[in-house]
């Protein structure tokens, strides 16, 4: 029996989130009690602008299933821009990803404002469902890093 | 070929002995006909200057060295090449004043296994006309169309502007470029995912990390590249693992994404033949598409896509889906 | 059918949020067939709101509800009262059985001049 | 080597409820480089505090980790504590098991789990952090308000009688704002100008302001304290230094055609003008889409009777570039389009008004002098039907969502005004509901109804049309639960306010966020209600969300004072966590600036020595900390990997993706 959990390992989904919108969503997330799964964990960064794609392929590389990234609504980046340029660059990143193969689902980037504890939720909640049934990330992975 | 290799050796005489350069880069026979590379000269020493169908490389990488020298350089740049010192010129690598440009017309050049795949052997000698590159073998003489054997960056030639010239040497008319250089992308989009992602893994199994790739490109002119450079959190000599013969090659993509002037060198130089064009045409191609068309290096100082934005943009989800149509 | 399964299938097939209503009038304030009705447009959405179905369903102003929807057009938040109306009269003509005319006793001389919805309020109401 | 302390809190039961935090003190005390680990009831409290603070002169600690609430909440207040205890402020770092976890996660077991990655990766950041130290950068003691209503004026006042020196920009040719068009004030019905145009007045002969009339804020660069702005004067074609504001040239123009957008475009007015009699500053503006002379060169009456020789035609846009150290924005605000709304029939019928028009059309210097006549014919209306919440708390799309908060107050005040002057007159008033809160405000409406006889209907109209000449007003009445039609002579409709349509071009410019309604968003709705998330603006009025003239007043006094106190610094302490660059990496090739928000990237031609006794010289970018805002658009940028942001270096994160994902 305990075999067969320790089998089933729950996904794991980094999500990366800027200090101004969507990390306090996320906050305001938790202080509406809006759940999502344990297995979303948060980092924060000043601006979705911040994440290198490095610290995407990285995440994949040492185990993680699903990659998400959560800025401000376009034109409402605190440093005016931010969010436009995170656009471009993920759209590219993405596809590249893609291009070799890794399923497109594995991932996303979200809008949330600081206003939308109720909308982080149902992304986080969604996104997990998605990577859940997903399954495994086996495309982009280290073995390595695995036990 | 010849003609125009004459009148380049003119020019680089003409120019050395009035004191306008000091040096001349080009491409120096070695010990066959097809064994060309990349040279510098002096006004003494012209010695083994040749302009044949096998001067395939690009000599812009080189001038980022040299523009930290002293002095004027003379530099022979073909059509493609002048989209990469147009390239290295915006990204204040190399300085303008440093170098007289001469743009060389090109009918594409010749990649020598292609040669020898088609049952040459035994070679003697060589020599070339417009159509044919005219073998001298041990089993007599072997005729070879250039056509059929010329290198996967000019088989999907992207233009045959000069972006840049201080002069130019044309013999004749060039060829026109290729219009359809996407085709190759298109045909891995069009795959499923699972059948894409085998693609690459055969191909990129291949990579033996001997960083030609890197040290033939010309927008891969880092002081300390991320992957010697310790603090980068990423640094690897080697492919230890499946997931670095990944990475390695999708963020050397995503390093020049919006400054690859595709100019091919990556896969000429390949030892292991894997088509590493095709990652980076990829990002041109979705660049092309979703944030309007762009060519790295055919204007000074553009802004690159990737520095640039429009309020309009696509979301990146549309962007994924927009290759897979 | 008992008086909550109404009430759900009236909320249902009404496919507006009564609770959006911010008691205006509005709707009612434009309705040519005002005079006529013994329950407002207006009320309708606020009866439902209420769960208030034997009244609704006991109102004779679903006879006299033009149909214009000119109360869903000007609604200032989006409530449509025009489809409480049609809910509450869909529900009593399903409650009376088939009495209503049917498509073949259509002369097939008018059939064409006549527009579709006065032809299908026809089918329910004639004989009500 | 790290010497890191770990705290976690049980915020009351908020935490502990959901986290067995024993459990996370313990697990955590085993990480690489904790040497202390503990747990406590309320981390934030002074004991808590006072806990943290010996636990790091005993332990002598190198670092601290406090696993507590979001950062966003008590990061500030545990850098304190840290700096109290001789440590660098940027050697904490807080790990969310509250709003990530705890508030979130019911299940005990996994909870607890996560609670425990979230402080490791905590651990794990603060292995590689830095100290910092926060830069100071000086203050330029002036501030700039933009918008010369009755939120810029009180602004200006208050900021300037502190001392310091004011510009205010105001895009018409006059300040005054809409204040000025009104004619009485609710709830006292003071006249309007009697209250306004004194302090119009004070603004212009007050030596610490000066006025920027016509004019439009068209570059904004820098950053608090240190704000460059660029203001587009644009031409009015006569000399502000000239003109004495004797208005000869507007009694000669021959070009009379022009809407007097004063009046609401009731009446006409000529193309050279001044905007109204106490109009500040009170200098002529030629209307280039009127004047004969600008259109066809022929002409030139104005500058032929112009005593003071004030008319110049050639006069071009000019700009001013100045600096301040802090900027209010208060762009106040304009009635919607009623192009939505054709069921009311005011494109179709002259004498349905908005309340603006009505108050023009009541106003003294209005275009019937005071005398309230219908537009159509000039003739005293009998009926008066006013229609309210036209365009408010409209979510189909027509309209605004929200109560526009003034309209109550102001028809009452209409329908008061209009049954003193003219008894005879039948007012009624459609409400949907009658929103009155504030001093003196609901005994205002009260005194309409009951002792001016205004009647008011509970219901919302259907629909207006012309019959006869007649306006049939055609509305409910949910009391009497009637349908009723009132033949009126004149059709008030109480417009529903937006904010001006140049706040979001001003939004972009000052990198303030702006709703969905295009109201400026203020940094906290409740604790920062004048402050903007970009450090050093403040918001006065209604570009912020609809208020009246006293909750402007109060604002705009709220919004001086913060300026007052930002001015008052001779040092503002700026963010460490700024971008910068590695030269012995940096290529030099621009990349950085060309992303960089601030401009806060340059380059130098900086000479290294290379070895063998040799230098070289190599292009390398530089941040200016002072400038740099810590977006770390540049690090991503950067094709070499030279850039870096302290406080999220890329180092720090990747730690940060290993220790999440270790599992």
């Amino acid at each position: 029996m305990q075999e067969i959990e320790k089998n089933q390992k729950k996904p794991l989904i980094v999500a990366f989130c800027c200090n101004w919108c969507s990390y306090a969503g996320a906050d305001l997330a938790g202080s509406s009690r809006l759940s999502y799964p344990a297995e979303v964990k948060i980092i924060k960064v000043p601006c979705s602008c911040r994440v290198n794609p490095i610290f995407i392929l990285k995440a994949f590389q040492r185990g993680a299933d699903g990659v998400i990234l959560c800025g401000c609504h376009p034109g409402d980046c605190h440093y005016s821009e931010g969010n436009y340029r995170t656009r471009r660059r993920m759209g590219l990143l993405f596809s590249m990803l893609n291009y070799f193969g890794i399923e497109k689902e594995r991932t996303r980037i979200e809008w949330v404002s600081a206003a939308e504890g109720a909308k982080f939720s149902a992304v986080m909640n969604d996104f997990a469902k998605t990577i859940n049934e997903l399954g495994e990330n086996r495309r982009l992975e280290d073995l390595r890093c695995k036990d | 070929m010849q003609g125009l290799e004459k009148l380049m050796l003119e020019k680089a005489n003409a120019l050395l002995q009035s004191g306008e350069v000091d040096r001349v880069i080009g491409w120096k026979k070695g010990e066959s006909y097809y064994d060309v590379s990349p040279a510098t000269f002096t006004k003494d020493n012209l010695e083994g200057f040749v302009y044949n169908c096998f001067c395939g490389a690009n000599l812009s990488k080189y001038l980022v060295a040299e523009s930290k020298k002293e002095g004027k350089m003379l530099v022979f740049l073909k059509p493609c090449d002048t989209y990469s010192f147009n390239q290295l010129l915006s990204e204040h690598r190399i300085e303008k004043e440093k170098f007289y440009v001469v743009g060389v017309g090109c009918n594409g050049h010749l990649d020598m296994n292609k040669v020898y795949a088609q049952g040459v052997e035994g070679i003697l000698s060589m020599s070339e006309d417009e159509n044919n590159l005219i073998v001298e073998t041990v089993y007599g003489q072997k005729i070879v169309e250039k056509e059929s054997a010329l290198l996967i960056k000019c088989l999907t030639c992207k233009s045959k502007e000069f972006a840049v010239a201080d002069e130019t040497l044309v013999v004749g008319e060039m060829k026109p470029a290729n219009p359809n250089r996407f085709e190759e992308v298109e045909k891995l989009e069009s795959m499923t995912e699972a059948e894409r992602y085998a693609f690459w893994k055969e191909q990129l199994s291949k990579c033996i990390r001997c960083n030609a790739c890197r040290n033939a490109c010309p927008a891969c002119t880092c002081i300390n590249c991320v992957f010697d450079n310790n603090a980068s959190g990423i640094s690897a000599k080697a492919n230890a693992d499946e997931f670095e013969e990944k990475l390695f090659h999708i963020i050397r993509a995503y390093h020049v994404a919006g400054r690859c002037t595709d100019c091919g060198e990556c896969s000429r130089v390949c030892p292991q033949n894997i088509p590493l064009h095709l990652i980076n045409r990829k990002v041109i191609k979705d660049i092309n598409e979703n944030y309007g068309d762009y060519q790295a290096g055919a204007e000074v100082n553009a802004r690159n896509p990737l520095v640039n934005y429009t309020k309009a943009d696509v979301e990146a989800k549309e962007v994924v889906e927009g290759g897979n149509k | 059918m008992n008086n909550d399964m109404q009430l759900k299938s009236l909320i249902e097939m009404s496919a507006t949020d009564v609770r959006k209503c911010m008691k205006c009038g509005k709707c009612s304030g434009r309705c040519p067939a005002f005079k006529e009705m013994d329950i407002k447009p207006h009320q309708f959405v606020t009866l439902l709101g209420q769960g208030k179905v034997e009244k609704l369903l006991a109102s004779k102003a679903i006879w006299n509800c033009l149909s214009c929807l000119a109360c869903v057009e000007r609604c200032p938040r989006g409530v449509a009262p025009a489809n409480v109306i049609e809910a509450v009269r869909t529900t009593v003509a399903r409650m009376q059985g088939g009495d209503g005319i049917t498509a073949e006793e259509i002369p097939a001389e008018v059939n064409e001049m006549i527009p579709q919805q006065l032809l299908v309020s026809a089918f329910r109401k004639y004989k009500k | 080597m790290h010497r890191i302390g770990v705290f976690v809190c049980h915020c009351g039961s908020n935490i502990a409820a959901t986290v067995d935090v024993e459990r996370v003190s313990n697990a955590l005390a085993h990480e690489p480089g904790v040497v202390h680990s503990v747990n406590y009831q309320y981390m934030c409290s002074e004991n808590g505090q006072q806990l943290i603070k010996n636990a790091i002169k005993e332990h002598n600690l190198s670092g601290i980790v406090v696993c507590s609430c979001s950062p966003r909440m008590h990061e500030a207040t545990f850098r304190k504590t840290a700096e109290a205890a001789g440590l660098n402020p940027y050697m904490v770092e807080i790990a969310n098991i509250r709003e990530q976890c705890s508030w979130i996660h019911k299940d005990v077991e996994e909870a607890t789990e996560k609670a425990i990655v979230l402080a490791r990766t905590a651990v794990a950041k603060l292995t590689l952090n830095k100290p910092l130290v926060a830069g100071e950068t000086g203050v330029t003691k002036r501030a700039l308000v933009i918008g010369g209503g009755i939120a810029g004026i009180q602004a200006a006042l208050d900021i300037a009688d502190a001392g310091y020196e004011v510009d205010i920009v105001e895009k018409n040719p006059t300040i005054g704002g809409r204040m000025a068009q009104l004619d009485k004030t609710f709830p006292t019905l003071d006249c309007s100008a009697c209250i306004l145009t004194p302090k119009m007045v004070d603004c212009a002969q007050h030596e610490k302001i000066n006025i920027y009339s016509y004019s439009e804020v068209d570059k904004v660069k820098g950053f608090v304290g240190n704000f460059k702005v660029t203001i587009k004067k644009k031409a009015r074609y006569v000399d502000e230094t000239k003109c004495t504001g004797c208005g000869v040239c507007m009694t000669n123009c021959p070009s009379k055609k022009g809407l007097n957008s004063f009046n609401m475009d009731l009446n006409t007015r000529p193309a050279i003008y001044i905007p109204f009699a106490q109009a500040i500053p009170n200098v002529a503006v030629i209307d280039p889409e009127q004047c004969i002379k600008l259109k066809s060169g022929k002409c030139g009456l104005c500058s032929m009777k112009c005593g003071a020789n004030a008319i110049d035609y050639k006069q071009q846009d000019s700009f001013v570039e100045r600096e301040y150290g802090a900027i209010v924005v208060a762009t106040g605000f304009k009635p919607i389009s009623l192009e939505n709304f054709n069921e009311y029939g005011y494109a179709d019928n002259k004498d349905v008004i908005t309340s603006l028009e009505l108050e023009r059309l009541m106003n003294a210097a209005g275009p019937s002098k005071g005398t309230l006549v219908r537009p159509s014919d000039g003739e005293h209306p009998h009926v008066i039907t006013f229609i309210q919440c036209v365009g408010s708390r409209d979510v189909s799309g027509c309209g605004k969502p929200y109560c526009s908060k003034i309209c109550c107050m102001y028809t009452a005040k209409h329908a008061m005004l209009i049954r003193e002057k003219y008894p005879d007159t039948q007012v009624n008033v459609f409400y949907i509901d009658v929103r009155t809160p504030g001093k003196n405000y609901d005994e205002f409406y009260r005194r309409a109804v009951e002792q001016y006889g205004v009647n008011y209907i509970k219901g919302m109209v259907g629909k207006v049309y012309n019959e006869n000449g007649k306006l049939m007003v055609q509305g409910s009445n949910l009391i009497d639960n009637e349908q009723v039609t009132i033949a009126s002579d004149l059709v008030v409709l109480a417009t529903a306010i937006e904010p001006d349509p140049s706040v979001k071009d001003l939004a972009t410019k000052l990198t303030i966020s702006i709703d969905t309604n295009n109201f400026l968003t203020e940094a906290h709705a409740k604790l920062k209600p004048v402050e903007c998330a970009t450090a050093g603006v403040y918001l006065a009025g209604v570009c912020q969300g609809p208020k009246d003239i006293p909750e402007t007043v109060a604002q705009a006094s709220a919004a001086a004072s913060k300026v007052i106190g930002l001015l008052a610094k001779d040092k503002l302490k700026g963010n460490p966590c700024v971008a910068h660059a590695n030269e012995m990496t940096c290529t030099g090739c621009s990349q950085c600036a060309e992303v960089c928000p601030y401009g806060a990237i340059t380059y130098e031609n900086k000479e290294f020595r290379i070895g063998g006794g040799k230098t070289e010289k190599r292009r390398v970018a530089s941040v200016n900390p002072a400038v740099c805002q810590g977006c770390g658009a540049c690090t991503v940028t950067c094709p070499s990997g030279a850039m870096d942001l302290h406080g999220f270096s890329s180092a720090q994160i990747l730690k940060e993706v290993e220790a999440i994902c270790k599992r």
